[in-house]
């Protein structure tokens, strides 16, 4: 029978996959922002099992917010990326080092 | 009344020696000689009043404060005098050979341009002693000890444009302040137990102190008037010129010869022995402080008259001679016999101060040349320089009947009944002494009174007789060293001249044993051909007469056969050589490394600047982690995430579920 | 009696040195008989500080007291007693003292040098009178700009590093002091020095707040590990600030541990005593044999007064070991007054010493002695007064010098002789390198063609080297005056060190 | 028993696509592996009865985002080759803290049960109750304020994207109406006074 901890460890693979993701190819930001929202869907998970097994909504009012913010933000990232190619005529993170210490 | 007399006293030369300091040039040379003579004639004339006063009307010893210095902690530290017999002898002596110096000075220091600046010194010098003297507590006298310090620092250094007279004055200097630093801690002692700097009150204690007891080491109990006495006498060991501490003495002969005769002769280095003297109370009560001293005066005694038969120059053997004689002094100390001690003190400070005199006539008739083996023969060219000279080295070996043979053969006598520890060794040092004495001191007359002229022709024909200013003095003080001994070893030594001064406790009463069978000074004389220094002393004259005139190649053979003896007295037991490259060099070298190793690189480098430098190195290393690339900040956050949530999960994984 | 004379004694000088500044380096002759005046007011207002000063009570004298902070219950309140008077008028006679030496040496901006000093001596008047902790530590810190500033601007090559370092050794220990301070405050609820007299402690707080007013009073002393600011100090700071530095700012820590190690913490101070008494006895030595290998007179005698603290700091601390071995308080006022006496006299006779240097100075520009020789031949006047400031230096009696040393080797024999022994070792160890120093430079014949064209000293540097040799030769024959204005006060600190706070 | 085949079968589906977007050599591809993603995800969701949440996050995710990217992409014209150079420098630190992570995870969850019991099966919903209705309740009376907080923080969003992004293409010609309703009368016409032209 399918509990509880089945969905969490799914979520937790997931949610390190993506973090391997993020790890592995680092100098494309799409990818990043990809990673991210990938992280996102296994938080989203968790809400939804938890609220599932706890029968408490209140988790998937949260599931919905979450999803707000995650497209507003990966809006804006995209927005960024663009600008910053319109900038540099490349968006490869190597040489967008100008804020070294 | 009195108290102004004695103020007189004291101030005079102070007064005199200001005057001629400050306004020289004012009242120039005739002036300034004579205000200072002015001056220290009075407080001779009243010295001797007082002396007169003290021994023939049986004036009471006087002894009362003249301001309180300081009051703290309910330590009154007062400026007192205290004059009794001990004092008044003293202030005569001080006085009066400080008048013979001033006089002396006169033609001494005729062609010097500091003239007036030399007469300030001594007399602020003959101040400063009489200051010591006359202390009723032990701040004046560690005030007139370092004072006395201080001008005779001055003097050593008058010439200051000789390098050799400025390292020799600081030595003494430096000398002086080791043993001073021994009398402070004396004085500490005394201030610990006593509560007081009074004489009067420390001696009242003084039987309570010797019961109590320091722990120094663990373990150890030393008595305490053991630790206090030995300290003082460190202190008198510096000023008195005693083994460890008397390399100043020949070295102070850079300085002019009055200052000499003056200061290393009759006053200054006899500071030390009037002290012990003047301590006898405490010291009585500590047998271990008086055979230390006992022991500490023989060395003194024998091995410094060892140097005076090497040494050629003429104020050197002197200095030597006087070395030798203040072991002596400190050995009747040590022996219990202060007042022997006291009375040898007096007729040597006669007899000391002639033959530097003489030396110093001798030096300006022969332009400043000290060196004996370039003179000789000066019999004819200076007769009455010759006949005091000779006067006073009779009295210096002790020829019967002269004043030093009364000094030294009672002193001998005394060591001979003493039973403190070290009374036989101090016994066999002084006896031997007499010989050696003996011999160096005419060693020093036949070199340059008698023999061949040795000395260039120039010098030959300026050879003339020092003026009235320069013989004079020698006159007067050579009826004294002849005198002075006749009428005045009766009272002095037997008859208790210095009353309540001088204390000596029964068990070491050796003058009271010697004074039952003294009767008169010609009985002392006639028992003296039964003793063995006279023959000692006669022995002596005859080898050097032997070495010096009869057959002078002598010398030079005797040295080849003693090689390595006379390596040993020519390097002065190597003293000047352990104190400048052991302790001089060693303590540059230590301070050196203090500084370089101490201050620069531990405190300074590391320290200080190293913790400026690890700043630096610290800031530069964490600008790496700022690499500007996107991914590494990335990295840093995920990399945090997952630590704490190890962090956060530890209990959890390994704990208690 | 309510007198402002302190407030005055404090605010005159900084008021006035602000006006000197606006005076300004144009007119600058204006500006230095301003100065010279304002200086002159404030010993003449320091006087009857003296006259006025009664000797009985132990109580601070001439109080003030006048709202400040309310909310942090700290008022401005001045009041001195037997130790802050003499050093304050210590203050107010150095002032003018460096006032009249600097007169023609400075050429830049000697308007704001003397503005410099006359602002620095309100504010260590203020830090002597203050009875409130937080009116002293502001004084504490604001005293340290003006020499900042006189180190930084006029000194010498490598004035940079010297005044930072000065500043940040300082500054770092006095940054403890303050947290101690309001610790105690938040104990105690008001910043008064009288609550903290009386605040009982436990051992670890007064270990703790003791250790803090020890890292604030040790730098400013300056005691051995954390003395090297000193020498670099004194050589880079001009004549002026050497003096003041000297005469003064060393007087800082002594009198921190007299008002405050002392009273405040007694039982924390009992246990760490060997820790002060081993770094002075250290201190003696040590620096002694630092002070033998110098090269540039300056350090020299600036080694030599850290030797010389050592004794002020030896003194303070003896009274303990002396209650431990003799089992009474006897002899704890002696080492007391004696560290008093040396801080005044060490005040006078190194002020004296870098004046002397001064005066070298200002003619070869060069400190190092092997530059010199000979002097006297040339500057007979100057070569006495020499002698005369080097054996006042070595302790000698009869000066200044040797009345602090002698009361405080006889308290610390009280104590241990090894104590006695070890600080009497400054009796050679002093009178060595000093006579050194004085026979490389002084005797001797005349080294090199610079010191033939020595000049002897001009009237204004004989007037200043005169009242010196006057004051340290009055303090050495005399010093009765002095000490009987710290006897009370001295005994009552006896009485609250010797009292236990637990 | 039909509910764990289809777990397991969409979970396999969803980490395989997971898989492919970390690993995936080219963007595009990413991008519709992620598509592929929340597609297994809503499915799973409707497992867990929240069916309303599962169309929305296809709706948002999907539809908007995803589309958002794949645009973005396209647009951009990334050279891939150099973007995946040095792909698995950090490879062996990313696998250490993934496999890291999925121990602690699997470790609590799996092992000790997060602590508390969870032997109760998930309580299915009451016959007549629909995700939606209940999620309806209580959005527009509970989270009320978040929910106009979420508006507000997508018309920021809105605004900060086209700020950003938005530029007046050179060369590019518009209509500019205020300058045009603007223009004066001087502006447009000027009267000349012309000479006569004499006759030859």
């Amino acid at each position: 029978m399918i509990g509880l901890p089945h969905f969490l460890v799914l979520a937790g693979v997931l949610f390190s996959i993506a973090v391997a993701g993020v790890f592995l190819n680092r100098k494309n930001v799409i990818l990043l922002l990809m990673c991210i929202e990938l992280m996102l869907l296994a938080v989203n998970f968790n809400f939804v099992a938890f609220s599932h097994w706890l029968n408490d909504i209140n988790g998937q009012v949260f599931v919905f917010f979450i999803l707000t913010v995650a497209a507003a933000e990966s809006a804006i990232g995209l927005a960024i990326l663009v600008v910053l190619f319109r900038e540099r005529k490349s968006i490869n993170v190597e040489n967008l080092d100008t804020m070294r210490g | 009344m009195m108290q102004n007399v004695y103020l007189a006293i004291a101030l005079g030369p102070l007064i005199a020696a200001v005057i001629a300091g400050l306004f020289g040039r004012l009242i120039g040379r005739a002036g300034a000689h004579s205000v200072t003579i002015l001056a220290v004639a009075l407080s001779f004339v009243l010295s001797a009043w007082v002396l007169k006063g003290q021994l023939l009307d049986g004036a009471p010893s006087y002894n009362g404060a003249v301001y309180t210095w300081l009051v703290t902690d309910g330590i009154q530290m007062q400026v007192g005098f205290l004059v009794d017999r001990l004092t008044a002898l003293m202030m005569v002596v001080v006085t009066f050979v400080s008048l013979m110096v001033h006089v002396y000075t006169i033609g001494y220091m005729h062609d010097d341009e500091g003239y007036t600046r030399f007469f300030a010194y001594i007399s602020l010098f003959t101040f400063a002693m009489l200051m010591l003297v006359m202390s009723n507590n032990f701040l004046q006298l560690f005030f007139g000890w370092e004072a006395v310090g201080l001008v005779s620092y001055l003097l050593i250094g008058f010439w200051y444009t000789r390098p050799s007279a400025i390292f020799a004055n600081m030595k003494a200097f430096l000398v002086n302040r080791v043993g001073d630093f021994g009398f402070l801690l004396g004085i500490a002692g005394v201030v610990h137990f006593t509560g007081s700097l009074d004489y009067v009150r420390a001696f009242h204690f003084a039987p309570q102190i010797a019961q109590q007891s320091f722990t120094l080491f663990e373990g150890q109990a030393w008595n305490a008037m053991s630790v206090i006495c030995i300290c003082l006498f460190i202190g008198a060991m510096g000023k008195s010129a005693q083994v460890p501490l008397h390399v100043w003495l020949p070295d102070s002969m850079e300085g002019p010869t009055p200052i000499s005769a003056l200061i290393h002769a009759a006053t200054m280095v006899t500071a030390g022995i009037f002290m012990v003297a003047r301590m006898s109370p405490l010291f009585e009560l500590s047998p271990t402080a008086l055979s230390f001293v006992l022991v500490i005066g023989a060395t003194t005694a024998l091995f410094m008259g060892f140097l005076g038969i090497v040494n050629n120059d003429i104020k050197r053997v002197v200095a030597y001679s006087t070395l030798s004689q203040l072991g002596y002094m400190t050995v009747a100390l040590g022996a219990s016999a202060y007042s022997a001690a006291i009375f040898h003190l007096m007729t040597h400070a006669f007899f000391k101060a002639l033959l530097f005199l003489g030396a110093g006539s001798v030096i300006i008739a022969m332009h400043h040349e000290q060196d004996m083996r370039r003179m000789g023969g000066l019999r004819k060219h200076l007769p009455i320089t010759y006949w005091t000279t000779l006067l006073g080295a009779l009295a210096l070996i002790g020829f019967p009947g002269f004043s030093g043979f009364f000094s030294k053969d009672a002193l001998i006598e005394a060591v001979a009944e003493s039973h403190t520890p070290g009374a036989g060794y101090a016994l066999a040092c002084v006896t031997a002494g007499v010989f050696v004495t003996a011999l160096y001191t005419f060693r020093m007359v036949f070199m340059t009174f008698h023999g061949e002229e040795r000395m260039d022709a120039h010098t030959r024909e300026h050879l003339h007789e020092s003026p009235w200013v320069v013989t004079l003095p020698l006159v007067m003080l050579a009826i004294p060293s002849v005198v002075i001994g006749w009428p005045t070893i009766g009272p002095v030594l037997f008859h208790g001249y210095f009353g309540g001064a001088i204390v000596v406790s029964p068990a070491h009463d050796v003058l009271g044993e010697l004074g039952r069978e003294y009767t008169t000074p010609l009985a002392f004389t006639l028992h003296a051909f039964t003793g063995l220094p006279v023959y000692l002393a006669a022995a002596g004259v005859l080898s050097a007469w032997v070495l010096y005139l009869k057959r002078p190649e002598l010398p030079a053979r005797a040295r080849e056969l003693f090689a390595p003896v006379y390596r040993l007295l020519d390097n002065k037991y190597w003293f000047d050589w352990v104190n400048e490259n052991v302790i001089a060099a060693g303590s540059r070298a230590l301070g050196r490394i203090f500084w370089k190793v101490g201050d620069e690189m531990i405190i300074d480098g590391a320290l200080v600047n190293g913790s400026a430098r690890a700043v630096g190195w610290l800031a530069a290393v964490t600008r790496h982690v700022q690499s500007g690339y996107l991914y590494h900040y990335v990295f840093a956050m995920i990399i945090g995430l997952s630590a704490l949530l190890a962090w956060l999960l530890w209990p959890w994984l390994f704990g208690r579920a | 009696m309510h007198s402002s004379l302190l407030s005055v004694l404090t605010w005159l000088p900084i008021l006035g040195g602000v006006v000197v500044m606006l005076v300004g380096d144009s007119r600058a002759s204006i500006a230095r008989w301003l100065a010279l005046a304002i200086a002159l007011a404030a010993l003449i207002a320091s006087v009857p500080l003296y006259t006025g000063f009664d000797l009985t009570s132990a109580a601070l004298q001439f109080p003030e007291r006048m709202a400040w902070i309310p909310s942090l219950h700290s008022d401005y309140s001045l009041g001195v007693d037997g130790i802050s008077m003499p050093l304050i008028l210590l203050t107010t006679f150095s002032t003018v003292l460096v006032v009249i030496a600097g007169w023609t040496v400075i050429e830049k901006r000697p308007a704001q040098y003397f503005a410099a000093f006359l602002i620095m001596e309100g504010l260590m008047i203020g830090v002597f009178s203050a009875a409130d902790a937080l009116l002293f530590y502001v004084f504490w810190e604001a005293m340290l700009i003006p020499m900042f500033i006189i180190i930084g601007i006029w000194g010498g090559a490598r004035r940079i590093y010297a005044t930072i370092k000065f500043f940040l050794y300082t500054f770092l220990g006095s940054v403890f002091m303050l947290v101690a301070l309001v610790y105690m405050y938040l104990k105690t609820g008001d910043y008064s020095l009288a609550a903290f007299y009386k605040l009982p402690l436990t051992l670890p707080e007064q270990i703790a707040i003791f250790l803090a007013f020890f890292a604030a009073f040790a730098v400013k002393v300056p005691m051995v590990p954390v003395h090297t600011w000193l020498p670099d100090a004194h050589v880079e700071a001009p004549t002026g600030g050497s003096v003041i530095l000297a005469a003064i700012m060393l007087k800082m820590g002594g009198y921190g541990f007299l008002r405050f190690s002392l009273p405040i913490t007694p039982d924390a101070s009992r246990a760490l005593d060997w820790l002060v008494i081993s770094l002075s006895l250290i201190a003696v030595v040590y620096i002694g044999l630092v002070a033998l290998v110098q090269q540039d007179m300056k350090k020299l005698i600036a080694y030599s007064s850290i030797a010389h603290m050592g004794f002020v700091t030896l003194g303070c601390f003896v009274g303990y070991e002396i209650v431990a071995s003799t089992g009474s308080l006897a002899g704890a006022t002696l080492g007391l007054s004696g560290a008093m006496v040396q801080m005044v006299s060490h005040g006078l006779v190194s002020g004296a010493l870098f004046l002397c240097v001064g005066v070298l100075y200002d003619r070869l520009h060069t400190r190092e002695i092997g530059a010199y020789g000979g002097v006297i031949n040339t500057m007979p006047v100057f070569g006495a007064f020499m002698v005369l400031f080097a054996m006042a230096n070595a302790g000698l009696p009869g000066t200044s010098g040797f009345v602090g040393e002698f009361l405080v080797i006889l308290a610390s024999f009280k104590a241990s002789f090894w104590y006695a022994f070890v600080a009497s070792i400054t009796l050679i160890l002093g009178a060595a390198y000093t006579l050194w120093l004085v026979k490389r430079v002084v005797f001797g014949a005349v080294a090199n063609e610079g010191v033939a064209s020595l000049k002897d000293l001009n009237g204004r540097e004989f007037l200043v080297l005169s009242l010196l040799a006057v004051a340290v030769l009055a303090l050495g024959v005399y010093p009765k005056p002095l000490t009987d204005v710290m006897e009370p006060t001295l005994r009552n600190l006896v009485q609250l060190m010797s009292v236990s706070k637990l | 028993m039909l509910t764990t085949i289809l777990f397991y079968f969409y979970a396999t589906v969803l980490v395989g696509s997971a898989l492919g977007v970390v690993l995936a050599r080219n963007p595009v591809r990413a991008a519709l592996f992620l598509v592929l993603a929340f597609f297994t995800s809503a499915v799973l969701w409707l497992l867990l009865e929240a069916e309303f949440l599962g169309i929305v996050l296809v709706l948002v995710y999907v539809g908007a985002v995803m589309v958002l990217f794949l645009f973005v992409i396209m647009m951009l014209d990334i050279n891939v080759a150099e973007l995946r150079a040095g792909f698995t420098r950090y490879a062996p630190l990313g696998a250490v803290i993934a496999g890291l992570m999925i121990f602690e995870i699997v470790y609590v969850v799996w092992v000790k049960h997060l602590g508390y019991d969870l032997a109760a099966v998930g309580t299915p919903l009451a016959a007549g109750e629909s995700n939606t209705k209940a999620l309806g309740a209580v959005l527009y009376t509970d989270y009320a304020l978040p929910f106009q907080l979420a508006a507000v923080v997508l018309l920021v969003a809105i605004v900060a994207a086209i700020t950003l992004t938005m530029r007046r293409r050179p060369g590019y010609k518009q209509q500019d109406v205020v300058a045009q309703v603007a223009t004066r009368k001087a502006d447009r016409l000027r009267i000349m006074k012309v000479e006569p032209e004499k006759r030859r």
